[in-house]
């Protein structure tokens, strides 16, 4: 029998690595595996790479595993901290690497190496300085640049739904990158507010199908921070 | 080069007054992405009668107003992280489709914010590269090559007195040759081949005057 | 106001030239916008393009459009008419060029021709005949072919229940290639069983949003044949 | 080579022993696509408690067994056009989606049927590239570079006594070394660095004998 729920979040994340590569959905405060990056945390993980959309807010989950200098490298497009400057100043003192990289590019990228892709045109930083030392190509008159899968070994997911087969239902904006990395890791991880039985979330609705899913741990932790 | 603020014959255009202006030349049923600041507020002033779908790179079209803070669903925020509502006949989806919209030509038209923008369309409006800040980008160059039209709203100057209006880009670009109008607090000017075309000014404001306080090529509209 | 639904077939085609690609939904019976592709016929369009899986069933829709002359080149992954001949007589008469494409990377380039993506790698095709005379590349120790995007000026979709914004959801089986199809048009035309009020899809389960869609035609046609 | 079916001492399997065989060897949890053909009916023969997830190419995950003729739902079939069922679990998504989990090496294996299989693991089974007819390759290609495992069930011979094993295919491939294991109706073999590893022969049948009916290198399991 298929039953992907594990007891604990210290479950969830078993056999992860120092120096893994972690795919991390959510934007902003919104659809952010928090339980499981404070998991990360707790087992001491370091000189990861992480690959998320921003650098995490105040001092909570990503954020606060950034400013523990856990993390070696972040992938990421919008490489901010809201409400602190704590990656400004780790990133001035040069102890964390950054990867700049369009957002579209970004989930591109991701959503690419979940689909057996292992490189792509996009018109996306063609002639920036983004582009500098990429590979370009003119199709049909235009500038494209070469861009490469990325993958994850590790993906943390927020999820709103979740049965023992893993398939996955998200809620409003918490949706984002976290159904395109699902695709994309060897080990995907989900946290899930609320458990639904098998067949009893509608076929035509699940978005990420448990085919994608590793493991899942049950955190109810309600809505995210507001923050204002 | 001369402040803007220092005349008696006409008056700059504020953020809500260049927010109306954009919105008025937005058709009813268009696919509309709105950047940061400004452009943000444009959608506050859709003339009645038409409807616009706002889009938002986290996974959103059919943007609505602004909650009241006592109303906020803390699940449902734009780009700019704001919380925001959705209309009737709006629709949530992932990141990778969300940027299928935008990198493969969706929109109708995104409206962006600038640093710089340069005759020939160039777009400078993600990062200074101030020395040891942190770049980020977001959506910014997706936005700019992905959309049908890129618009530009923006001050005509820096506080400086700088013209943003440029011959060539001094920023790093966001991506070349992709804007198609700009919305400054001074004037609507088209990017076409030989520069900038001025398709309107603020009332009072002559030619001669808006060009002598741009940095960049200016023709009137034939 | 935005109103996609149009009162006829005849007016949901309105444009369309002979010499057009399109791009047709449906995978076996299910899921074919049959009207439509019977609009098509009487209009007289010819010299088609046609990108589908299959080449049409018995003597109606796709297949009829073939019989009939129509379709100057299929690019597709399974050429056959269910439980007809016709397609295997006009390609030994030279009546038709075929474009045989692998499934997944057909799926793959419309996909690619939505996302603004030009050209993709992929291992599928790699080392055999269906390669020949393209660009292969080898990445990490393995081969791949570049494929290109395949857009289309008109697609044709067959939805469940769509609403006056072009919001499209799909029954069961019949949702196969018709959401990707959508995207890649320059004319997305859906013809839809059933019709809804705006606003009253879940927001959460729409599967492809109206910004994909031009037109939508009103056709209750009821259940695909049954081919036993 | 002598025909298989000619002989006192062993039996080859038929199609219902050797789906039943495959059957026995994939765990619980897996997730497996199934060609058309033989491979379809392994789906019947999943021992008891285990659960296996059927994927078809169409778009749905979680496939149930074929239902009466008087319950059909036209609107569910799988990639052979049969008419299937969803077990609860199951989900519908669109074409990309489905070869994104075929392409990105999600499913746990394959199995499909096959004109040749090399003993370098080449397969061949979309055409044999008879003059004159319409090639069709459907999702056969996809399957074989991207599933985790490709396993090929098939007749040891073809009906005129050819070996189906080989050193090099005569047929156009379908993706080259590919194939991991292969189900005959006499044998079980893997494919390894030297040729074919025979795990398992239907009882009675000699090495020498499975290799004499064998145009391909065979090694027994250590």
């Amino acid at each position: 029998m298929i039953d992907k729920f594990v007891n604990s979040v210290a479950e969830a994340l078993e056999g992860i690595k120092d120096g893994a590569t972690i795919l991390v959905g959510g934007f902003g405060a919104v659809g952010q595996a928090n339980q499981l990056i404070d998991g990360l945390i707790e087992l001491g993980l370091r000189d990861l790479t992480v690959v998320a959309n921003n650098a995490g807010y105040r001092q909570i989950g990503l954020a606060r595993l950034l400013q523990l200098r856990r993390v070696r490298k972040i992938i990421c497009s919008f490489p901010r901290i809201a409400g602190s400057t704590s990656f400004e100043d780790l990133y001035r003192a040069g102890e964390i690497e950054l990867e700049l990289v369009p957002q579209g590019t970004l989930a591109e990228r991701i959503r690419a190496a979940g689909a057996g892709v292992p490189a792509f045109f996009t018109a996306t930083a063609a002639g920036t300085d983004l582009a500098l030392g990429k590979e370009t190509r003119e199709i049909d008159g235009r500038t494209y640049v070469l861009e490469n899968a990325l993958h994850g070994d590790v993906a943390l997911v927020e999820a709103w739904r979740a049965d023992r087969w893993g398939n996955l239902v998200y809620r409003e904006a918490g949706r984002n990158f976290n159904p395109v990395m699902a695709t994309a890791a060897a080990l995907t991880i989900v946290q899930t507010q609320h458990v639904a039985k098998l067949g009893e979330i509608d076929p035509e609705t699940i978005v990420t199908p448990g085919i994608f899913v590793n493991r899942v741990v049950h955190v109810p932790y309600g809505d995210p921070l507001i923050m204002l | 080069m001369k402040s803007e603020n220092k005349t008696s014959a006409w008056t700059p255009l504020d953020r809500v007054g260049l927010a109306r202006r954009v919105a008025q030349d937005i058709p009813d049923g268009w696919y509309v992405n709105l950047g940061i600041g400004v452009p943000t507020l444009v959608a506050n002033h859709v003339p009645e009668g038409r409807e616009v779908v706002f889009h938002s790179e986290n996974g959103i079209l059919g943007l609505g107003p602004g909650p009241e803070t006592d109303k906020i669903n803390p699940w449902l925020v734009n780009a700019g992280k704001q919380y925001v509502t959705l209309v009737p006949g709006g629709s949530y989806f992932h990141h990778a489709d969300s940027f299928t919209m935008i990198r493969g030509r969706h929109l109708d038209l995104c409206v962006l914010g600038a640093f710089e923008v340069a005759q020939n369309g160039d777009l400078a409006n993600w990062t200074t590269a101030t020395p040891g800040a942190a770049p980020a980008v977001g959506g910014a160059m997706d936005l700019a090559v992905g959309a049908k039209r890129l618009w530009v709203v923006m001050d005509h100057s820096t506080k400086e007195g700088k013209s943003k209006l440029v011959r060539k880009c001094g920023y790093p670009l966001t991506a070349p040759a992709c804007v198609k109008r700009v919305y400054t607090s001074l004037a609507v000017l088209d990017v076409v081949s030989e520069g900038f075309r001025v398709v309107g000014m603020v009332p009072g404001l002559s030619f001669e005057e808006l060009q002598s306080r741009t940095d960049a090529d200016l023709f009137p509209l034939a």
